[in-house]
């Protein structure tokens, strides 16, 4: 009698054991189903809107990478291969020349090179460049606005949830498609009266 | 057994305040309060206090257009804006007379002396008469055409093109007369430099063209056939010259020759004398919202001076302060 | 057997040797990357304080070779700097890592050459249900524990935000929904024919009323009249940016009657202590306004603003507070809905006892009537509108405050009473809410609480606290009654309300007000009292000065004065200013004990409390407003 | 040789129509295109979704039918150089969590199937074979394991305390992630800032510390934090083949007693609860009917902190400050608010928005509460089910499959 109702009480656990094991494989096959709807193949990887950005120099302080995944990209087809560069030279300049005192960059990550009277090169050292948009906002007041942030996708680790979004004061960051991982500003949306674009 | 008990209390201890310090750092940490390590106080450049600003705004209105582009004046002091997508033309004090609206965008426009309407729409410049009926349309050549400027003296008719980087003596049928300002180092013209959609023309009072040159931060004088009369102006941050990469982006002749001019980067509308040498501030930074761009400027007759404000979609009048003191 | 066992343990206690140094080396490693970390936030190279005053003085003497040439080295300096403390930060975390990995080789090599033999078991003593029994106990101390605990964090907290924001957003709406600037945003054919001068559509009603009444008041002094149709051209547009103005703008201003939150306290310095009004010493100037009134001037940047009424007519004066200049005058007599009759009011408060308040752009003015009114700085009429006549036995007086743009008005009646809030730019009604209140005279003040801004009202029966954005009641207290002409005094989280014939109650600020202490020994009727953190003044309308400490309650001195006092003391940098109604000015320290410091006289009689701002006091005497200074 | 294969770069260039056209160079100067390299390959985010399968099906070969913990320690050790300091701890099953909730509840995100496999895959082969991911997969895991050097026990009582951490946190990860608000499993991520060499500072802190304490508590993220191990933990009790400890029959050695350093063995019990049965079933009612008190105070007590949990959304905060300046008490300009003003974003959209996530929070509020009341009832309840057994056994919750104390079992076969 009690070995019997003892393989009851066993019998039944191992019926409400697979019972819930069989709900949970449900559960999760609903799950799956559910979620998987949506799902994407390609991926995301995070970008910022430089339409958004304000420059607040959080991109050099909040990537959890040293130094920061964000560098300046230079648009050349939009540059205006100014001498008074915005994005070069501190603003109270009068000689146009390379010297220290006279470089925006904090870590002089631009080099201006002389084409022709009277325009000029500016190319980023990325290796240098700390992503903190100076010379951005310098380009962007004065100048086309071909300087431009932007997260490198080779030196970005793509974290699930990247740190500086979280921290970007203008919601600038969002996840764009993978085969898609730049939001550069196009030539003639930057500064200038508003226009047709050409397509 | 004592040291055991510690280390697991110590380690308990850790966990805890790491725990803790995800709860604070969650919750009852606000923002982040550090400032810009980086900033570029662009602000600080706006303040000119130096300076005193001779002029003051007497009157402003809210076209009912959105994208204000172009501002032209008429010679009974009528006021005409273009916008998005129509034509309005105000009394002087800023009463709606009439509106019309147009195919395109109008980016510039002037009036000519005869009360017709010359408006540059991108890649084409269109004729109307005063009542707004075309009376002719014609295409500048070239792949790029972007009109940014369209002044007149009657008998000629002057276009600056951004796109194509020229300027063009027309006359009203629309056949080119003649190029004015290409590069020529003989003549010591030095060519047009036009990093952005600005580009600007104006005619002077013996009848001359004077023609920004954004790129180089200067203003160049041509008789109609293309010979250059001077050069003027130099590139500065500081209140007497032009500021960053493409300024003056606009610019309207006062009736004794001087010249005011509107700048983006550091917003700011000022008053030269015709020989060139810094007046006075009419508008000064701190009287626009930061960014403001394509602060485009017409003269009356009676010298007041009107500024487009696209940023804050208005018309803003301008006097002399000395002649509102007299009144008071 | 031995020899092996012996080598092990060699190995053993090598490989305890390098672990221990290994991680002695981590240790070491940590705290300099640490420090270096540190270094790095607190002086980032690419900012050095020594570069910039460099650059400062490169500024102030360019082409200076030896300047230039000690910033670029410097420079170059500061970036190698930067540079290699990050490669020092990046090879030290390498070099942790590796010290890290030998600790850990180590120590598993320990283990797997002297795998640890399991302990022995000990005597099991089987107390399961013992402990199981202490176990559940702890749990439910901790659930209670928990319970308790996020109980107490969902009180503390709680702070109805959503509610705000959601009638902050219906608010928003509602004055979205309304033209609210004189925007021309649908130009149309027919406003060809309209005035010139005119763009302000929803005025021309009220400008042709208005007229009528200038015409029949034609002008009789060589004043510059608006009656709102002449002149307006001329109006000096202000570009609209911030609809109100900021804190210290408002602090270094007096748009408020009794200072600039309306409890009394005044914040700036160095305002006259003596001067005489009939000799004239340090009286800069003195000028004239038409019709009476007991409302006090109130002052911003180079202006000064008063009403006056009479039976029939109400006005809006400004004067330049520098020159004391006559700017305009604005008759606004013929608001809309205006009374036919005239209110019945008494002799002492008249028809425009209510001060008015200013945010900078436009001036506001409340009347006995009920008509409130907007001008702006050149006295144009932006807005008027009555709010139907005060069912008030004396007359209105409570005076207007301003909240950001709000202008909220204290519309306590024997009948209906309640708070409303306009829209400054539009006047359109932002808030109302009903108070189950007698009739009042005294005005509303703004305090700080640290945590939040509140609008206290006093009236019988109780001292109120709304949220000065929505209007929602904050708390209120039933502690006072009877015909309520003070106004509260607040300082350091105590609030003072006070009135003759019932009592006077300090209150205790914060998330249940409390009354910590109550006298009936002095009162106030007209007066109000005005309080620093340590002492409250007190003023009775019969000329006695009673201080008190702020915290118990307890009175520190009594000074009774010869003349009867109307006007409310105010507390100017640890002073206060008390006018009696002779016109004599009774200066004295905010002490414990009672130092007079001067008695100015101003020659006339005076029953408004003073202005302070910028320096100089404005007083508004029987007939003539006076600027005092040095 | 996995290490070396590199991120492939394809340059591509920018852009080819221009509106406003260069200058014309004279000098026949010819413009650089501006390059874009591409993130990661596709391809090898596969080859991540392979290498982990493969790595769990030997964890669980390694556990169930070799029942080594030597095995299991080398797979560790690949797993914590392939996932952790290869790939950096982001082909994570814990952080996975968010990324599924939002794809659940936001209408623009699409989950990458990688991350739904990541996701699901431990949990199945948690309900077939326990938490063989953890024992050595997991990246986490391993880092803990490898630096549990002196593993002292700090008793059922804290045991059972801190076991409710986990929850609290797995509710709010997914409350944060159901309102788009942040990801705080990845926010507070304690490891990646090693993995990586290369974090912020704070983030170091945070992992040093966790690891520091790790040296005496074993695996204390696991234990006291891990939000994915309340899923497996769940799954793990119904699992179908289960670790033993002993492979036939338990001799009651007693050596295995103290083999498990994260105290997930359970004990035998064989003798009878004192207590009368009476007295038992009614403190069982009781507690029963005490779980839906629980449910509801917890849910009350969620809805009224809903704006305490809300203030972590940016808008929200914003708009706080707004409404409410005196919260900011005279402090300078956020830099938030200056961009925020600087978009020129109409502040009534911004307090709507702002007081539409607030109404998900109070129902997530309610949920929350409800939720970690719902736990708490179910602790208190659990306390007082017994079973009562002969033997040692694994603690099939809690147990994190890693073979130690077959170790010290005697019985091989």
């Amino acid at each position: 009698m009690e070995e019997n109702s003892q393989g009851k009480r066993v019998d039944r656990r191992v019926f409400l054991h697979t019972g819930v094991q069989l709900a949970f494989v449900a559960g999760l096959g609903g799950l799956t189903v559910l979620v998987a709807r949506r799902a994407g193949g390609e991926g995301y990887v995070w970008q910022l809107d430089p339409a958004k950005c304000t420059q607040c120099g959080r991109c050099a302080t909040s990537c959890v990478k040293t130094p920061s995944a964000v560098k300046c990209v230079h648009v050349y087809a939009m540059c205006g291969y100014c001498d008074l560069c915005g994005g070069y030279f501190v603003p109270d300049t009068k000689i146009l020349d390379t010297a220290a005192e006279h470089q925006l960059c904090p870590t002089k990550a631009i080099k201006r090179t002389f084409i022709e009277d009277p325009f000029f090169q500016y190319t980023i050292d990325e290796d240098l460049c700390i992503g903190c948009g100076k010379c951005v906002k310098g380009c962007h007041a004065f100048g086309n606005g071909s300087l431009q942030l932007q997260v490198r996708q080779n030196l970005c680790d793509n974290c699930n949830e990247c740190a500086v979004a979280r921290n970007c004061p203008s919601g600038a960051y969002t996840r764009v498609p993978a085969d898609k991982p730049y939001l550069l500003n196009e030539p003639g949306t930057g500064n200038g009266p508003p226009q047709k674009t050409e397509v | 057994m004592m040291k055991q008990r510690l280390l697991i209390i110590g380690a308990l201890i850790l966990l805890l305040a790491i725990i803790g310090y995800m709860v604070v750092d969650l919750f009852f940490t606000g923002r982040d309060k550090r400032e810009n390590l980086y900033d570029y106080r662009l602000s600080e450049l706006r303040q000119t206090d130096s300076t005193p600003v001779a002029y003051r705004e007497i009157l402003h209105f809210t076209p009912g257009l959105s994208d204000l582009h172009g501002i032209a004046v008429d010679d009974s002091d009528r006021i005409y804006v273009t916008g998005s997508s129509s034509l309005e033309i105000y009394t002087p004090d800023g009463n709606l007379m009439l509106a019309f609206s147009l195919p395109d965008p109008a980016y510039c426009l002037t009036v000519a002396p005869g009360g017709d309407l010359l408006l540059g729409m991108e890649d084409h410049l269109e004729i109307l008469s005063p009542e707004g009926e075309l009376i002719s349309r014609w295409k500048p050549e070239g792949e790029h055409v972007f009109l940014t400027s369209v002044v007149t003296n009657g008998k000629d008719i002057f276009i600056a093109d951004a796109g194509e980087k020229n300027v063009s003596r027309y006359n009203w049928e629309g056949v080119l007369l003649n190029r004015i300002g290409d590069k020529d180092s003989l003549q010591g013209i030095p060519g047009w430099v036009i990093p952005s959609g600005y580009f600007d023309l104006g005619l002077g009072r013996d009848d001359e063209l004077w023609v920004v040159n954004p790129g180089r931060h200067q203003l160049e004088a041509f008789r109609p056939d293309g010979s250059l009369i001077s050069i003027w102006g130099e590139s500065s941050m500081d209140v007497e010259g032009f500021c960053g990469c493409c300024n003056p982006t606009h610019f309207a002749l006062l009736s004794d020759g001087s010249f005011v001019t509107g700048e983006k980067g550091i917003e700011r509308v000022k008053i030269y004398r015709p020989s060139g040498e810094f007046n006075c501030l009419v508008a000064a930074p701190d009287q626009f919202d930061e960014g403001t761009r394509g602060l485009d400027l017409a003269v009356d007759s009676k010298d007041r001076i009107l500024v487009l404000d696209p940023s804050r979609n208005q018309v803003r009048i301008f006097v002399y302060k000395d002649e509102n003191d007299e009144n008071r | 057997m031995m020899e092996n066992n012996s080598s092990t343990e060699q190995t053993v206690r090598l490989l305890k040797r390098v672990a221990t140094l290994s991680g002695i080396v981590a240790l070491i490693l940590s705290v300099m990357i640490g420090i270096n970390y540190i270094q790095i936030k607190r002086v980032d190279p690419l900012n050095t304080h020594a570069i910039i005053i460099l650059q400062e003085q490169l500024k102030s003497s360019p082409g200076d070779k030896v300047l230039q040439q000690e910033l670029r080295e410097l420079d170059l300096l500061a970036r190698k700097a930067f540079f290699i403390s990050r490669w020092q930060i990046r090879t030290g975390g390498y070099i942790l890592l590796i010290s890290l990995l030998i600790v850990i080789i180590c120590i598993k090599w320990i283990e797997w050459i002297q795998p640890k033999i399991p302990p022995r078991p000990k005597q099991a003593r089987d107390r399961f249900w013992e402990f199981r029994q202490t176990n559940q106990r702890w749990i439910i101390y901790t659930g209670i524990f928990l319970v308790l605990g996020s109980l107490a964090l969902a009180f503390l907290t709680y702070k109805e935000i959503g509610k705000t924001l959601q009638e902050q957003t219906d608010s928003k709406e509602l004055s979205g929904r309304t033209p609210g600037s004189a925007d021309q945003k649908n130009p149309t054919g027919d406003r060809l024919n309209s005035d010139p001068s005119n763009s302000d559509q929803p005025l021309d009603e009220l400008n042709s009323s208005l007229t009528i009444s200038s015409d029949s008041t034609s002008v009789q002094q060589p004043f510059p009249v608006n009656s709102i149709l002449q002149d307006t051209g001329k109006s000096n547009a202000i570009p609209p940016g911030q609809s109100y103005p900021s804190r210290t703008e408002i602090l270094s201003n007096s748009a408020t009657f009794r200072g600039p939150d309306g409890d009394g306290v005044v914040s700036g310095k160095n305002f006259p202590v003596n001067w005489n009004g009939i000799t004239g010493e340090n009286i800069l100037w003195k000028a004239q306004f038409r019709l009476p009134g007991y409302n006090s001037p109130i002052v911003w940047n180079d202006r000064v603003f008063l009403s006056g009424a009479s039976s029939t007519k109400r006005e809006v004066y400004c004067f330049d507070a520098t020159t004391g200049g006559f700017l305009w005058l604005t008759d606004v007599s013929a608001v809309p809905g205006t009374p036919t009759t005239v209110p019945t009011v008494d002799r002492e408060t008249g028809m425009a006892a209510s001060t008015l308040t200013t945010d900078g752009q436009r001036v506001y003015a409340i009347f006995a009537t009920g008509d409130l009114v907007a001008l702006d700085m050149d006295g144009k009429l932006v807005w008027a509108k009555n709010l139907g006549l005060p069912k008030n036995h004396y007359g209105h007086a409570s005076s207007l405050i301003m909240y950001r743009d709000l202008v909220i008005v204290q519309w306590d009646q024997s009948q209906g009473a309640s708070v409303k809030a306009f829209n400054g730019e539009t006047g359109e009604l932002v808030w109302n809410t009903p108070r189950d209140v007698r009739v009042s005279w005294s005005s509303p003040l703004l305090v700080n609480t640290g945590k939040r801004l509140e609008l206290i009202l006093v009236a019988d029966p109780c001292v109120a606290a709304y949220h000065p954005a929505t209007g929602k009641e904050l708390w209120k207290i039933d502690c006072i009654f009877g015909e309520i002409g003070a106004s509260a005094a607040y300082a350091n989280g105590m609030l003072f309300a006070t009135n003759e014939y019932a009592k006077t109650v300090a209150i205790r600020l914060g998330d249940t007000p409390q009354i910590p202490w109550e006298t009936t020994d002095y009162m106030s009727d007209i007066p109000s009292p005005v309080a620093n953190d340590k002492y409250l003044f007190l003023v009775t309308s019969y000329g006695v000065i009673v201080c008190y400490d702020a915290k118990t309650g307890k009175e520190y001195w009594i000074k009774e004065l010869e003349n009867n006092t109307y006007a409310s003391p105010v507390l100017v940098d640890d002073r206060v200013y008390l006018m009696d109604k002779t016109g004599v000015m009774h200066i004295f320290k905010a002490d414990k004990v009672f130092t007079s410091v001067s008695e100015p006289v101003l020659g006339e009689g005076s029953v408004c409390t003073p202005a302070f701002a910028g320096g100089k006091i404005y007083i508004r005497g029987d007939q003539n407003l006076y600027c005092i200074g040095k | 040789m996995i290490l070396l294969i590199l991120f492939s770069w394809q340059l591509t260039s920018a852009f080819a129509i221009q509106r406003f056209p260069k200058p014309e160079f004279e000098s026949g100067y010819i413009t650089p295109e501006t390059l874009l390299p591409t993130p990661r390959a596709n391809v090898l985010e596969v080859m991540d979704v392979a290498i982990f399968l493969i790595a769990m099906l030997l964890v669980t070969w390694a556990v169930l039918n070799r029942r080594s913990r030597k095995l299991v320690f080398w797979i560790s050790i690949f797993s914590l150089a392939y996932f952790g300091f290869y790939r950096e701890g982001c082909v994570c099953s814990i952080g996975a969590i968010q990324n599924v909730t939002l794809a659940l509840f936001s209408g623009s995100y699409a989950i990458p199937w990688t991350v739904l496999v990541f996701f699901m895959a431990p949990l199945l082969f948690t309900l077939a074979f326990g938490r063989t991911f953890c024992a050595g997969v997991c990246p986490f895991g391993a880092l803990q394991d490898l630096i549990a050097w002196f593993p002292r026990k700090i008793g059922p009582k804290l045991n059972a305390i801190l076991g409710i951490i986990p929850y609290i946190y797995l509710a709010l990860a997914v409350l944060y992630s159901a309102t788009e608000t942040d990801f705080i499993i990845c926010r507070y991520d304690p490891f990646v800032g090693i993995f990586r060499i290369n974090a912020t500072f704070s983030m170091f802190l945070f992992g040093g510390g966790l690891l520091l304490s790790g040296i005496f508590i074993a695996r204390p993220y696991c234990r006291f934090l891990c939000p994915y191990s309340v899923l497996l933990n769940w799954i793990s009790r119904f699992s179908r083949y289960h670790l033993t400890i002993t492979p036939s029959v338990c001799v009651q050695c007693r050596l295995c007693e103290d083999a498990c350093p994260y105290e997930a063995i359970e004990k035998p019990v064989t003798v009878k609860n004192p207590k009368s049965r009476r007295t038992i079933v009614r403190t069982f009612m009781l507690i029963m009917l005490l779980i839906p008190f629980f449910v509801l105070l917890g849910g009350w007590t969620g809805s009224r902190l809903h704006e305490t949990l809300a203030m972590v959304n940016g808008k929200v905060r914003m708009a706080n400050e707004l409404v409410n300046p005196e919260t900011i008490n005279g402090e300078p300009e956020s830099i938030e608010m200056t961009a925020f003003k600087a978009s020129g974003k109409p502040v009534s959209t911004l307090y709507e928005e702002a007081s539409g996530i607030l109404h998900q929070f109070y129902i997530g509020g309610w949920i929350v509460g409800g939720f970690i009341g719902l736990i708490i009832g179910g602790f208190l309840a659990s306390r007082l089910v017994t079973r009562y057994r002969t033997d040692f056994e694994p603690n099939r919750g809690t147990c994190l499959s890693c073979a130690r104390c077959t170790d010290y079992c005697p019985i091989k076969s």
